[in-house]
């Protein structure tokens, strides 16, 4: 988690307006859940992955790391998609078994089916770590607040993210206490000793209430209001940009990957 | 303009569930002066300081700024807490805002202060407390004494006359300790008064020009450390404090015959210095 | 041993192996086609709309709401950061559903849920943004929503607040894993057999460690709640006039 | 049985993110001493700590206890924890449990001892830390020095023969500070191994038999306080510290010509007494 982040405050990539970098992930994501064509797939993971790797600066190994997170449950779940579970054996089915009572069978519109929903699925993702690895939370925020989002839920949003990491910070160290001595041996242990560590965190929740409101009301006079003190300009030349990869992705869809 | 900026008669405070934080406290305090507030954890020393920018309301008694009782309206609070600033004693929770630059710019948009004296004042903040390489991190990067820095910046960058400090070194290594008293003597420098609660006697001695000694709700003392040191003994023993080692050696020296009118009675260093040629001199 | 039955095993094994259930309960990015994802946008928007309402209510009369709310959002996400040991030997988390709804009430929990499941797609890549309706909805709307039905009917019709706690937290995992494949059966119908056959499918396969770990998010939120109403009666006070004035709206 | 009881060789320790946080430490500890770890913060001291009962594993290099190199099994791990107790320096991340007795107890509990034992160690814990009167009480209700007993006692009734503190005074004041130094004596007396990291040299001058200095995640200095602070002042600049000032003052005296054979070179009080003593004689 804090390493997404760390890449993310380190990016080359990381003073273009934010709005920018979700326009270019959102367009490819969204033209790949429309398209649904395993070739436009490959083409906008191609050119996510590139322009993720190369400008902005994120090493091959940690990429391939990252893009495995997500491979185990597309995996699962693209099994579910292409094996048919039936009584009686099924006709068209390209294999076929039998386990006790059960025929298991894979068609081969599943195949398909299957190997689309993994190329589309794996190429999106390209597209959210294009966004993850280049922007911070906070500039999310600024994009969100240039989007018109209503102020609550900037704030709520500021206020969570500043507090996950404090939050996350006692919780290791409570389990560390815990773990001292020796609080996590068996499952049983160990699921008790979590539920001290929730009781733990929410007395914090009231604990730090105090003190922050304490904080907010010394600097300010309406209660918290997220102030996101960021200025950065829009460019003509990567709108331009991102509008020629859209027009190149569509273009690319309906050349290439309708004739494939 | 009078050199009193507060003047604080029979305050009290009282807790919802009844327990007593603040016991007629009468205090006087002097525009200009660096205060320390001496006292064991409990005492009422974050009480009476959040009583000074007006986040927490006497139950009874008044607090005067400039002579003024304070009425508590609106825009007599936007003025206090711009020109009284609170350091809060745990820099997490002080700093609530995303990345650095967030924080410290938090204040002066709040009050909504005109762009150009915003910019000022912010780029001011940042100098002094030497945040520049910071500005973009998020909060949660930092460590320890960097957060503390950037905790005293967002006070700073509202321009306040007066600030306040909950325990600033508290837990801080040697290393931050020194940058922190380097940076307090700078903005007294600037002419601001600082009244700042610690449970270290021997900075408390070297650097405050007043102390004020506060046990169980009330306040025992006001005045100079050589006041409370030579004349108050019992006052030290009842709130649990030391004698600063800094004092006991210029008594020592003092009472040892050694002139000592001519020196920082409270430098530690010029002191062990005089020490040294004393006794090289006498054993010669 | 023929090859016919081999290579059934080894699928199952890998059935059995697979599924990470930290992601079992989100639907990850790009998984849905577009009509889903819009679908279930639209359906959830609803929930947020009001939530969010509820909330800009409450801090009208108390600004330190907004406070405990965001701290509160914290703790839901570190909740879901917490790795629980489960029976397949492998690691999970809980959703925290039922307790923040207990302690929040179902509307405000929609909110901090949706808000939650935002930042473990942008801090952790769980879930995606296209797939956010969906998600939210199951974890963030059914959910607290389950939860909330269940612990007021179950407090209703007499059981002891602990086993109304237990029913409303496991449900409501449970309700959430039950949704996600609802969904993904509406998304994927199976060649044969259609919506349900493919519900039989995904839910049998998260079945493995959705219910042991329903069961013991059930187990934790009692504890949590037994140990608070012990020991934090004023907090507890705090909120619960919060779920007044929210239900008063 | 040896007198080594920690002997570390190598030992480095990388953070996931590639930052190493120990980097080639080589110590040996011996039984019974009182050990002080100094260095600012970040330098490596929790870290440290953490390695010698086994909550962190070095990334590389080798740690034995009793001259045995740890396998981290599990049985040497519940072995090793019980042997070696840590006391954080936020008690308020040590105290989970609802109250007072539920918290010392969580430890004796874990351990599985027979009842007869777990109540003879709970009570000598109660009793050393006195903690007797707070046993019913919810931890939120107690105040910072409490808790920190608390969370001694918590330790201690693991009967833990090396106990580690992180920072164990930190934000306390005087009297607490007091009180828990009172407690580390009576901890030695009983035989333990303390080590104990800290900013403030002049107790670590006071109390410690030996102290290791660290800084950027290497151990510069292990050895006792007058090699520091006399042979090694490069080290004292490098990691960021200071001399402790009663070294000073006796220093200062020694080479005053003062004969400083008979009395204990770290007690503050007694050389004041000597120092008076002494200007009173040369001057009369």
């Amino acid at each position: 988690m804090r390493m997404l982040e760390f890449y993310a405050y380190h990016s080359p990539l990381r003073n273009i307006h934010p709005i920018e970098k979700i326009v270019f992930a959102l367009i490819p994501l969204i033209l790949n859940i429309l398209f649904q064509n395993i070739y436009t797939s490959l083409f906008i993971f191609f050119i996510m992955v590139v322009i993720t790797i190369i400008f902005g600066k994120i090493p091959v190994r940690i990429y391939w790391k990252l893009l495995l997170i997500p491979v185990t449950f597309l995996l699962s779940s693209v099994l579910v998609i292409l094996l048919s579970f039936t009584e009686s054996p099924l006709e068209g089915a390209i294999f076929q078994s039998i386990i006790g009572p059960v025929v298991i069978s894979i068609m081969k519109e599943s195949i398909e089916k299957a190997l689309t929903l993994f190329s589309v699925s794996l190429s999106s993702i390209s597209c959210l770590y294009f966004l993850i690895l280049t922007t911070t939370i906070q500039d999310v925020l600024f994009g969100l607040q240039c989007l018109k989002v209503p102020q609550v839920l900037l704030d709520l949003i500021a206020l969570i993210y500043r507090f996950i990491f404090l939050f996350l910070d006692s919780s290791r160290t409570i389990f560390l206490a815990q773990k001292a001595r020796l609080g996590h041996g068996s499952s049983i242990k160990t699921i008790k000793s979590i539920g001290l560590i929730i009781s733990a965190l929410f007395v914090k929740v009231f604990h730090e209430m105090k003190d922050l409101n304490n904080a907010v009301n010394a600097r300010s006079l309406n209660g918290y209001i997220a102030v996101i003190a960021r200025t950065i300009r829009f460019s003509r030349s990567r709108w331009i940009f991102i509008m020629l990869i859209s027009i190149l992705i569509i273009a690319f869809n309906f050349t290439v990957g309708r004739a494939g | 303009m009078s050199t009193t900026i507060f003047e604080l008669s029979e305050v009290y405070y009282r807790y919802e569930d009844g327990t007593e934080a603040l016991k007629n406290i009468n205090l006087r305090i002097e525009r200009g002066k660096k205060i320390a507030l001496l006292g064991s954890n409990g005492a009422g020393k974050s009480t009476l300081l959040l009583h000074l920018n007006g986040l927490l309301k006497p139950t009874s008694g008044t607090i005067c700024i400039d002579g003024q009782p304070l009425t508590y309206s609106r825009k007599e609070l936007i003025n206090l807490r711009r020109r009284v600033g609170i350091v809060f004693q745990n820099p997490e929770t002080q700093l609530f805002n995303g990345t650095v630059r967030d924080d410290i710019c938090y204040g002066p948009y709040n009050l909504k202060l005109p762009e150009r004296e915003r910019k000022t004042l912010i780029e001011k903040a940042i100098i002094l407390t030497d945040v520049g390489e910071l500005l973009d991190k998020p909060i949660h990067f930092l460590s320890g004494g960097q957060k503390k820095r950037v905790s005293i910046a967002g006070v700073l960058a509202m321009d306040p006359e007066v600030i306040l400090f909950d325990e600033p070194t508290a837990s801080l290594d040697i290393y931050y300790t020194k940058k922190i008293r380097k940076l307090l003597d700078e903005l007294h420098r600037d002419g601001r008064t600082l009244i700042l609660s610690t449970h270290d006697i021997d900075f408390a001695y070297e650097w405050a020009d007043e102390v004020i000694v506060m046990h169980q709700s009330e306040v025992l003392f006001q005045g100079n450390f050589s006041q409370l040191f030579e004349e108050h003994k019992d006052i030290i023993t009842k709130a649990n404090l030391e004698t600063s080692i800094i004092f006991e050696i210029a008594q020592i020296l003092k009472n040892g015959g050694v002139n000592l009118n001519t020196i920082d009675y409270r430098s530690k260093e010029q002191l062990l210095e005089i020490l040294k040629d004393y006794l090289l001199k006498v054993t010669i | 041993m023929n090859i016919s039955f081999k290579k059934p095993i080894y699928f199952l094994a890998l059935l059995l192996l697979v599924p990470k259930p930290a992601f079992a309960m989100h639907i990850m990015e790009g998984f849905l086609p577009a009509e889903w994802a819009v679908f279930w946008w639209l359906v959830t928007l609803p929930f947020l709309i009001i939530g969010l309402k509820n909330i800009s209510n409450l801090i009208k009369v108390h600004s330190e709401t907004k406070l405990l709310l965001g701290l509160s959002g914290a703790f839901a996400f570190v909740l879901s950061a917490l790795k629980i040991p489960s029976v397949t030997g492998s690691c999970s988390h809980p959703t925290g559903v039922g307790l923040g709804t207990i302690l929040f009430g179902p509307f405000v929990m929609s909110v901090l849920g949706s808000i939650v499941l935002l930042f473990q797609s942008l801090l952790l890549a769980h879930g995606g943004l296209t797939t956010l309706g969906a998600n939210a909805f199951s974890m963030a709307v059914a959910g607290p929503f389950i939860a909330y039905g269940v612990f007021k009917g179950a407090q209703k019709i007499g059981l002891t607040f602990t086993f109304a706690v237990f029913l409303a937290a496991s449900l409501a995992d449970l309700g959430t894993y039950v949704i996600t494949s609802i969904q993904l059966a509406l998304a994927f119908p199976s060649e044969v057999g259609g919506i349900f056959a493919s519900f039989v499918k995904f839910a049998s396969v998260f079945a493995i460690t959705q219910i042991p770990l329903a069961i013991v998010e059930g187990l934790l939120s009692v504890m949590v709640m037994n140990f608070l109403v012990k020991y934090n009666v004023n907090e507890l006070k705090l909120l619960q006039v919060l779920n007044k004035t929210q239900e008063a709206k």
